[in-house]
């Protein structure tokens, strides 16, 4: 069996709240509470969930843009939540990130090449004119006309600040990239580009993929395994095939029924969850989902139900299942 | 979506056009025409400062006899003194031109203080935030605590008066505002993705301060400072007209305002001119800081 | 069933650099009493634009030309005071945005009471007892304690609902959505389009759906006409459109969507990018990223052409196959 | 809500705390020796060394902070060298005066200030909002006492309707609160202008029209209520400084009141006056900027609810 590229083994983040006249620590926001996975090389793993699940803040926290509460996060058998900051500099060559936001993510005021120069810069990679080589390859790569290095930001579309996104993370040759929800900002016939093209790079460049999202269609399309979050807990993390063709979380399944489908003929039994997502400050006892579960039963409210196989490969939290 | 988003989406799709500076030029002056009034004042304030000997008709401080009548009173304004003399004889026009120098000097050396000490501070609070924060905001509240004038006022009194104690005393109270705004800026642009992804990929931390962040709060701080030396010179030219700053004979728009209160009734240009040329001056600067302003607000870009 | 509202021709320009361009161009739909319309496209393309051009809530800077028939009176042409009373009364409106689209400093019962104060002529306690059964009846909890609350202490999906209940007040014939559950998590989504579909069903309410969502479409509409670039490319019967679509703008946008079911296929993307309103295409539109464009396709537009019963599409291809109708 | 008072009180007791640190090392730590200036240049040396020993001035700094804290929190804040009256005394005898200026000055500002800056924001980018921004920005560019002697000539001397300076009833401060109308209203009209256009392009003022709220109904009870807030924020922080600014009004229009007596200790050196009412006016700019933050509880619900 081949070694996992990343193993993250019980990570979390909370953040504190502050309250009252000292501003003293009253509780805990727990963003992301006790998240354990593997990613194999080469592979796609899709993290979903609605706003609030923590798959954003444990994107960042992986990348230690947050710094964990608790945790381990092994990259290449290596635990980078204890690396010192030089250290830190140099992993950070092997992880990187794309953004939700084409027009957040890229400085203003910083032309496409001097974008894509600056982490070369900044690990002293290359000599300057191979650095201006492997820019121009690189915008080729992603799909743009290399002849746009002296151009700024806010003379792109949002499809193609994506593309100098994906460039940008690419630079520095890593193995691993975090795809914080890299196409919910674009338009559907802009959106299958920019998954072709990640599809594409992948096989070219040996990629492993993390890719965060929120749509499940997309997450289907992209990813070989899913891992489901709610309120900061892995519900549910199988292959992808498996996931969507049989969910055993009650709470994946209302998830995929909720989801708009585009053929107006096909009835589909929906299920239409109760209530809001409970406050991440606030969690509730048990199984996070009991407030809102249809199938609900007595020790949902009382006992955290444990992460465990219901079917060879296919890991579910759920006393439906123990 | 916004009405105004949807129409800026609509039109921001578009290649930018190639179009000649010099249509450029004149497209954002007909938009924003009252900057290049302020750009148009301020430059020729800084022409008077810089070649007052050579537009300056007569010494500054030379009392001339013939610019007093008979009975003691200054003359008005005649080819010999364009602006009159003043009570001792002095040309009015060759001291207000010299006058420009003082009011440039304290409006720019007391900005540049004050954004030195406030841009610094500010960054450094809102980038690191926590406890370094808190303590340079309660630093800061203090400094704002003092009202400008009354403070400047008590320290030149301490001090004593003179051209260099001024500017230390508007350079270290101005910068409170600076040092606030500057953190809000800072507060905002370091959530950008951008400044992450700049951590994502390895960049240090002065770095991130210096090269991504502060040049994207630039704007702002322009704004700011050129607004401040519109105040920094009333600020002056409010000490001068109390008797502390500058001291006769040497000119500042301040002293020789005062020094024609007395006299507006049958003299009156002894107090107009440098009223005027005061009013121009920081007319200049306000309009060029709040022109700035809005060309510069993201709401009315032009691509 | 007569049509509830009409929309014919409508144009609206937008000035850039002292220069007017049309972001909608030739739009012309109807509603039915009791339908619902789905106005789909991506971003830009008008459809927020139009919407807003029906409440007359654009600014004055627009140019909107055309006729916009409610009830057979030209909304285009009303005075200031008369529209004033067709605006959540006659046709609603609610928006993508519920964080920011409730004014923070009022309680949820005015806001809600606004309109009833405005066009029903009810007293503040009156209204407020309206608020409440209002609030009862988009399902918030607790709808007598919460009528005194502010919009921060509401979830996003409360407030959408809180949205809902203000357009519902008057009992409008026309409810104008646009993008309402774009900002929503799709569990909420579910829940908020659930709600609108019972509303319209209980009140004969017809909606105009503005969304960039095809499932959503499929989900809710009866109808549906396709934007793009500022003209409508396609329009016709839910079933008809999806089924069979015609345009090649459609199929292309059907293409693209990866689908939670069936095998994972290679996703055929649009190539190129949106035109700008200021380089619009002389012909059709769409041609210069069509997969069938042909020579005339970039010269002149083809205007809309049978394509089956209630069904049309903006397609040289169609010319040959058109179909008469009604 | 009641935490978020307390630790606005917080804050304010540090910044007094800093406040008075400034102070003490103005007055005590910086002039080269406060003895030598209370005995005169004539005085001997044995006075001065008696009269520093007198004032605590050989003890280390800290006891000396501590012996000015002590005063201080005791309401003394020394005699005046000119007067030979305690400061307080000083201070107290012209409060009211300054205090009915600077109220009549701040009024003055909003009066003109505000309704221009609605009428701006109404008309942006149309001719009028071009005209009523330069000429507030004329305004905010005069200097107080150069535009109050051109008032007091035209409308005290050559056509005299008002009083030429002076204290007295309300004639006496519609020319002082003029002129300080004039030079402060622009920043009123410039802030409520932005923020009044800020607030127009929000979601919920196209919520308030879509009900079929007239015009005047979306600015006044949808647009102003949120529009005011900065404006309630600058206008607190404007009245506390306006006690320490009114010195250039009262020289110039000779009203005597807390400026004049600083102005005068100037020439005379009498620095316990001048550091009087240094720290007084500092004090209330504290004690606005305190009720600022308690007015904004009633005006923005996501604080008091928050």
């Amino acid at each position: 069996m081949t070694e996992a590229l990343l193993d993250v083994q019980d990570l979390k983040k909370y953040f504190p709240i502050r309250r009252g006249v000292l501003q003293r620590v009253v509780g805990q926001v727990r963003a992301v509470d006790g998240i354990t996975f593997s990613v194999m090389p080469g592979e796609t793993l899709g993290v979903v969930g609605e706003s609030g699940c923590g798959k954003s803040t444990m994107a960042r926290t992986i990348l230690r843009l947050l710094e964990p509460t608790s945790g381990k996060v092994e990259f290449e058998g290596k635990n980078v939540v204890g690396l010192s900051k030089n250290e830190m500099r140099a992993m950070r060559r092997e992880m990187q990130i794309v953004f939700q936001d084409p027009y957040a993510s890229l400085n203003p005021r910083y032309t496409i090449g001097k974008t894509l120069l600056e982490p070369m810069e900044i690990h002293h990679l290359h000599t300057a004119s191979a650095r201006k080589q492997r820019v121009a390859d690189l915008l080729d790569r992603v799909g743009l006309d290399p002849d746009y290095t002296n151009r700024f930001a806010h003379e792109f579309s949002g499809g193609q600040r994506q593309r100098i996104g994906i460039a940008r993370a690419l630079t520095v040759n890593p193995k691993l990239l975090i795809l914080d929800e890299p196409v919910a900002a674009l338009d559907v016939s802009v959106q299958s580009q920019v998954l072709n093209l990640l599809k594409d790079l992948q096989d070219d460049l040996d990629l492993t993929y993390i890719f965060v999202a929120h749509d499940l269609s997309v997450v289907r399309y992209i990813s070989d395994r899913v891992l489901v979050l709610y309120l900061g807990h892995m519900a549910e993390l199988a292959d992808a095939d498996e996931v969507f063709a049989d969910p055993l979380h009650p709470y994946t399944r209302a998830l995929l029924s909720a989801v708009p489908v585009t053929d107006p003929d096909q009835k589909r039994e929906r299920i239409i969850l109760k209530g809001d997502l409970p406050s991440p400050a606030n969690p509730p006892a048990g199984c996070p989902f009991h407030t809102r579960c249809p199938a609900a039963m007595e020790i949902c409210s009382k006992q955290v139900p444990a992460w465990q196989e219901a079917k060879p490969g296919h890991l579910v939290a759920c006393h439906l299942y123990q | 979506m916004s009405v105004q988003n949807a129409s800026a989406a609509i039109g921001g799709a578009s290649k930018s056009q190639k179009k000649s500076r010099g249509a450029l030029f004149w497209k954002s002056v007909r938009k924003f025409p009252m900057v290049y009034v302020g750009g148009l004042i301020v430059f020729l304030l800084v022409i008077c400062a810089v070649f007052a000997p050579v537009l300056a008709l007569h010494n500054p401080i030379t009392q001339y006899q013939n610019g007093l009548h008979m009975d003691g009173t200054p003359v008005g304004p005649s080819k010999f003194f364009p602006f009159g003399a003043d009570d001792v004889g002095r040309d009015v026009y060759s001291r207000l031109i010299y006058g420009s120098r003082v009011s440039l000097i304290v409006g720019f050396v007391a900005t540049a203080i004050s954004l030195l000490i406030g841009t610094t501070l500010g960054l450094i609070s809102g980038y690191f935030g926590g406890f370094i924060d808190t303590v340079i905001m309660r630093i800061t509240d203090t400094i704002l605590a003092f009202p400008f004038l009354l403070f400047a006022l008590a320290l030149v009194t301490i001090l004593g008066s003179s051209l260099t104690n001024v500017l230390i005393a508007i350079g270290i109270l101005g910068w409170g505002v600076m040092a606030r705004v500057v953190r809000g800026q800072v507060l905002s642009v370091k959530e950008f993705e951008y400044v992450q992804a700049a951590r994502a990929l390895g960049a240090s931390t002065p770095r991130i301060l210096f090269r991504v962040i502060l040049p994207n709060i630039l704007g702002p701080i322009i704004v700011l400072a050129t607004l401040a030396v519109s105040q920094n010179i009333l600020v002056e030219a409010g000490l001068s007209f109390l008797g502390v700053g500058v001291q006769p004979p040497t000119p500042s728009w301040g002293n020789m305002i005062y020094a024609g209160v007395q006299d507006y009734q049958f003299a009156p240009w002894l107090m107009v001119y440098p009223g005027v040329a005061l009013l121009l001056a920081v007319l200049g600067f306000n309009l060029l800081g709040d022109g700035l302003r809005d060309i510069l607000d993201p709401r009315n870009a032009t691509h | 069933m007569s049509n509830v509202l009409e929309v014919k021709d409508l144009e609206i320009q937008f000035e850039i650099d002292e220069k007017y361009y049309s972001a909608v161009k030739d739009v012309s739909f109807y509603i039915r009493e009791g339908e619902t319309l789905g106005l789909v496209g991506e971003s830009g393309c008008g459809k927020s634009v139009t919407s807003l051009s029906i409440m007359r809530l654009l600014q004055d800077t627009a140019k909107v030309s055309g006729a916009i028939l409610y009830n057979g009176e030209n909304l285009l042409e009303l005075g200031p005071a008369k529209m004033r009373g067709i605006r959540g009364n006659e046709i609603s409106m609610i928006f993508q945005e519920p964080m920011t689209s409730l004014n923070p400093v009022h309680r949820i019962g005015r806001q809600i009471g606004e309109s009833l104060m405005l066009h029903k002529g009810l007293s503040a306690s009156e209204a407020r007892l309206e608020a409440i059964e209002l609030l009862r009846k988009v399902g918030i909890p607790r709808p007598d304690e919460v009528v005194d609350d502010y919009p921060h202490q509401f979830s996003g999906g409360m407030r959408q609902r809180v949205m809902i209940a203000i357009a519902m007040a008057c009992q409008p014939k026309l409810l104008i959505a646009d993008e309402p559950t774009t900002a929503l998590d799709v569990t909420i989504q579910a829940q908020i389009l659930d709600l609108m579909r019972k509303l319209a069903a209980e009140n004969n309410m017809a909606i105009l759906l503005i969304t960039h969502d095809l499932g959503v479409v499929a989900e809710m509409c009866d109808r549906v006409a396709v934007m793009y670039a500022g003209k409508i490319m396609e329009q016709g019967p839910v079933r008809e459109v999806f089924r069979n679509p015609q345009n090649p703008y459609t199929i292309g946008l059907m293409n693209s969507i990866p689908k939670l079911e069936g095998p994972r296929m290679r996703l055929q993307p649009i190539e190129g990018n949106v035109p700008s309103v200021r380089n619009m295409p002389q012909g059709c539109r769409f041609a210069a990223r069509c997969p069938y464009v042909m020579d005339i396709c970039r010269e002149q537009d083809p205007g809309l052409l049978g394509a089956g019963p209630e069904h049309i599409s903006r397609c040289w291809l169609q010319a040959d196959r058109e179909v008469q109708t009604q | 809500m009641l935490s978020y008072i307390v630790r606005r009180l917080g804050g304010a007791l540090v910044v007094l705390f800093g406040i008075s640190v400034v102070t003490f090392i103005l007055a005590y730590a910086v002039p080269s020796d406060p003895a030598r200036m209370i005995a005169g240049p004539k005085a001997s040396m044995a006075t001065v060394l008696a009269i520093r020993h007198q004032l605590g001035l050989d003890r280390p700094l800290y006891v000396q902070y501590g012996a000015y804290i002590w005063r201080l929190l005791h309401l003394n804040l020394g005699m005046s060298y000119v007067y030979n009256l305690p400061v307080t005394t000083l201070i107290g005898q012209r409060f009211l005066p300054t205090a009915t200026l600077a109220l009549s000055a701040w009024i003055a500002e909003l009066v003109i200030g505000i309704p221009l800056g609605i009428y701006t924001a109404r008309r942006a980018r149309k001719l009028s909002d071009y005209i009523v921004s330069i000429l507030a920005l004329i305004g905010i560019s005069l200097l107080i006492p150069w535009l109050g002697i051109v008032l007091l000539y035209w409308l005290g001397f050559k056509i005299p309707i008002f009083p030429l300076g002076g204290a007295g009833g309300i004639s006496h401060l519609i020319l002082p609160a003029l002129t300080y109308g004039i030079t402060g209203a622009a920043a009123y009209t410039r802030l409520l202008k932005s923020s009044m256009l800020e607030v127009l392009k929000q979601d919920y003022v196209r919520t308030a029209r879509a009900k079929g709220a007239t015009e005047s109904r979306v600015i006044n009870r949808h647009v102003l209520r949120n529009a005011l807030i900065p404006v309630i924020t600058y206008g607190g922080i404007d009245i506390g400084y306006l006690l320490g600014g009114v010195v250039l009004l009262e020289v110039t229009f000779n009203w005597n009141g807390l400026g004049i007596l600083a102005y005068n200790a100037i020439s005379e050196s009498d620095i316990p006056v001048i550091m009087g009412t240094v720290l007084l006016t500092a004090l209330l700019v504290v004690l606005f900027n305190l009720l600022v933050d308690i007015v904004y509880v009633f005006v923005d619900p996501r604080i008091r609810y928050g």
